[in-house]
């Protein structure tokens, strides 16, 4: 449209473009920006309800601009250099971090026709991108040349890399359905919202995802209520901000995420038509998953580390490889059906109960109701398995810690199988 | 050869290459080494976009920028003692260069033979666009058994006995 | 493929290292510069700095690392496999099957083995 | 469009650069950072020869990832021995790992 006018308007075709391009990239760049601004607000009074107090509630209207004030605030403090920090590398670290977080928006499709750009390779992209900030993480523990913010940096870029892979595996299965990697694709194969079609899937990626933020239970290496801080114990002012920003920014893309892969995106009646609703739908359903997690960060207490990595390889891990065999199988026997049967029925000329179905919940919908349901008990049969075979691996494992506390054997440090306190932990997660 | 957007991104990723590896060769410290290495990394993400394999691209930087190069990272930092060294290159770093230099002489004479010679001159254009959907051709490829699937199992086989391998000899011996 | 799409990618990168670049400056321009040799040390809880700052690191964090990045060369056959599903046979199935019960044997095997303890 | 040689020349420049690293440098892990360089020269390549010349097949993709692989499998041997040889002599300097010479 404005490339359109443009060019009307006498301009060469090539700076047209780029104007074109350069204003869809301010617009989806400084929405992460104009978000945080609301959602630190947001959050922050939720955290007070949780928590039975009233919340900001001084500057502004119910204290909404408060996240301004704050704002302005750390723009006036000062930016506290220490004396041997590698400056380059110090600096670039914050940078890094937050464009890790809002090169995420590039590709989140909002609506059918609203979406940065709408990349062949989409949730791999996003992958790649959010896999950049461990970098960034690494390189401020270094760059601070603090012991404590470079063991922080370590802690955390271990637990990021480490939920990767449950993240990733877990938004194989969408991919799987949709045979896509567009995220504007895996959103129209969504006939029927993934969630049903996969809610292990979900629920693996829900929790990963949390992980990867490095928000509560998993937020052990900033842990503000027992340690000082993490990584970012160096940083003050609008640098340390920054971090903050990125934090908040990718909880809330996380949530756009999950909404996109698992609950339709912009999928709702009557978005196709009205592209403005899809951006509603999307933003109501994104709503909801950020306040289940913010709900999640507010009751669950911390896990430990070694809690934190036994849950991730010995449970996250294996779980995700094995789900994403069986549903490779249950793909295989109930693989996605041909739609132009169903849009023919609809379009068909003889009227009855069938043909007003189709038309009345939407062809595609209600021919893929059947394979999804194959899927949904599927998945049931899967949590049961898994469940069972759970319940028996804790039960040994707790008869043989119970036996080895009998005879009270400390001694085996190491070996297959051999007691170690670790053990505990363990039951504990697999129960 | 005009001086196309595309000529100019080009130059811009090829010099971010290069200059990133010139830097890991060079750098003193060897956590920034390994910084550049990521800058160098990246412009090769760059130079697989333009030749159309997005893919590649992404896996680059999911890859290598987010998996080897922090594993490098790590790898520096448990030999920590050797970060900043006072020595850089061995004592035969001025034959190293010549050899080096010969390398890439020898490539260029390569190169500049094959994209004049008569037989099979170097295209400056592709040879055919590159399909919409060449990723779930590649995944097609890659498992089928007149393909790739023999390397693919054997590239399973070689990660999982790497990954045994070098935990086995990672771990601090237990008999000490 | 169309360049177009990546060339907003392209320009997104810039103003993605633009966008936080830009308040750290301002705050830095802005905000009082007052060092002195207290403030800019090494902060560790008020206590004088003991000792080196490169603490020597567990090497668990590099058999985790390790452990990741074998996992991700998985990931990175996954992809194209999993987009491609539909139009495959059973025997792209059973080789992904192979593929992937391969390394979580190899994942067992280091759970039994003790390597994935955080101790 | 970019002609072929292009890429041809920075694929041979990084092969250049990473062969005087291996050659010149006494860490173990600057050289292991610098066997990286030369299999993404090698990647660029493959490629470039694949965008090229047989765009219509996967082959120049499917051997990047195959050299993928063996990059992955590399570092991580690699970057173990090294972890496990500082343990063990305190010193990654590839010149002080003589034991086997004669």
């Amino acid at each position: 449209m404005v490339k359109d006018a443009l060019i009307q308007a006498g301009m060469n075709i090539g700076w047209a473009t780029f104007i074109d391009l350069l204003l869809g990239v301010i617009v989806a760049a400084s929405f992460g920006m104009v978000w945080v601004l609301l959602g630190i607000w947001i959050e922050r009074k939720w955290a007070g309800r949780f928590q039975n107090r009233i919340g900001p509630n001084r500057v502004g209207p119910y204290g909404s601009i408060q996240s301004v004030a704050d704002a302005l605030k750390l723009l006036t403090k000062e930016v506290i250099i220490p004396r041997n920090a590698d400056r380059p590398v110090y600096f670039l670290a914050p940078v890094l971090v937050v464009a890790s977080v809002i090169l995420i928006a590039a590709v989140i499709p909002f609506s059918p026709v609203v979406i940065g750009t709408d990349l062949s390779i989409g949730i791999l992209y996003v992958m790649a991108v959010s896999s950049i900030g461990a970098i960034g993480i690494m390189m401020a523990g270094w760059g601070s040349n603090n012991k404590y913010a470079l063991l922080g940096a370590f802690r955390v870029v271990a637990q990021l890399i480490s939920y990767e892979v449950p993240t990733v595996l877990s938004a194989m299965i969408p991919v799987m359905i949709a045979g896509t990697l567009s995220m504007q694709g895996l959103v129209h194969g969504q006939h029927v919202w993934f969630i049903v079609s996969a809610p292990v899937a979900a629920v693996l990626f829900f929790i990963a995802s949390q992980a990867e933020l490095g928000r509560a239970p998993f937020d052990l290496l900033e842990a503000e209520s027992e340690l000082v801080a993490g990584f970012n114990i160096e940083y003050s002012g609008m640098a340390f901000a920054m971090f903050y920003l990125a934090e908040f920014m990718h909880s809330f893309f996380v949530a756009i995420l999950f909404s996109v892969l698992f609950l339709g995106g912009w999928r709702g009646p009557g978005a196709e038509q009205i592209p403005f609703l899809g951006i509603v739908y999307l933003f109501i359903k994104s709503i909801l998953v950020y306040f289940v997690s913010v709900w999640l960060r507010l009751t669950v207490p911390r896990v430990r580390i070694d809690q934190l990595l036994n849950l991730n390889w010995k449970f996250l891990v294996p779980l995700a490889m094995i789900y994403v065999i069986f549903m490779a199988f249950v793909l295989k026997i109930a693989p996605v059906p041909d739609l132009s049967g169903a849009q023919a029925i609809a379009a068909g000329p003889y009227e009855g109960v069938a043909s007003g179905i189709y038309r009345l919940l939407g062809p595609d919908f209600v021919a893929t109701l059947p394979q999804a349901g194959v899927l949904l008990l599927a998945n049931v049969l899967f949590v049961v398995v898994a469940a069972a075979v759970l319940r028996e691996v804790s039960r040994r494992r707790r008869m043989r810690v119970e036996d080895l506390v009998d005879e009270t054997d400390y001694s085996g440090a190491g070996g297959a199988g051999g007691y170690t306190p670790a053990d505990h932990s363990e039951t504990a997660a697999a129960r | 050869m005009e001086l196309t957007i595309e000529v100019v991104v080009f130059a811009v990723f090829a010099i971010i290459t290069l200059a990133g590896a010139l830097g890991v060769v060079l750098a003193r410290n060897l956590f920034r080494a390994a910084l550049l290495l990521l800058v160098s990394l990246f412009g090769v993400a760059g130079l697989f976009v333009l030749l159309a394999a997005p893919f590649l691209a992404a896996v680059q930087v999911l890859l290598y920028m987010g998996g080897i190069a922090i594993l490098i990272i790590f790898g520096v930092m448990l030999t920590r003692g050797m970060v900043q060294a006072r020595q850089v290159m061995n004592s035969q770093w001025d034959l190293a260069a010549v050899i080096a230099l010969v390398t890439f002489v020898i490539l260029m004479i390569v190169i500049v033979q094959v994209a004049q010679g008569e037989g099979a001159p170097l295209p400056s254009l592709p040879r055919g666009d590159v399909a919409a959907d060449s990723i779930a051709q590649l995944g097609a490829a890659l498992v089928d058994p007149a393909q790739y699937v023999l390397p693919f199992e054997v590239a399973s086989v070689l990660l999982a006995g790497a990954l045994i391998g070098a935990v086995y000899i990672a771990r601090e011996d237990e008999a000490e | 493929m169309n360049l177009n799409e990546w060339a907003f990618v392209g320009i997104f990168l810039a103003i993605a290292g633009i966008l936080p670049a830009v308040p750290i400056l301002l705050g830095w321009l802005l905000g009082p510069r007052k060092p002195n040799p207290i403030k800019t040390d090494t902060y560790e809880c008020g206590i004088e700095t003991v000792g080196d700052t490169w603490v020597q690191f567990k090497v668990q964090y590099y058999i985790f690392a390790l452990v990741f990045v074998i996992f991700d060369v998985e990931m990175l056959f996954l992809f194209p496999w999993a987009v491609a599903y539909q139009r495959l046979d059973l025997f792209a199935f059973v080789a992904m099957t192979i593929f992937i019960l391969l390394l979580t044997i190899d994942l067992f095997i280091l759970w039994r083995k003790g390597a994935l303890e955080w101790t | 469009m970019i002609p072929l040689w292009m890429f041809l020349v920075v694929g041979a420049a990084l092969f250049a650069i990473g062969v005087f690293g291996v050659l010149a440098r006494r860490n173990a892990i600057a050289i292991l950072m610098s066997i990286e360089l030369m299999l993404n020269a090698v990647n660029i390549n493959l490629v470039a020869f694949w965008r090229y010349l047989t765009p219509e097949t996967m082959s120049g993709q499917a051997f990047a990832i195959f050299v993928f692989v063996v990059a992955v499998a590399e570092a991580a041997v690699g970057l173990a021995l090294i972890v496990a040889i500082y343990r063990r002599r305190q010193s990654v300097v590839a010149e002080d790992m003589n034991v086997l010479k004669w």
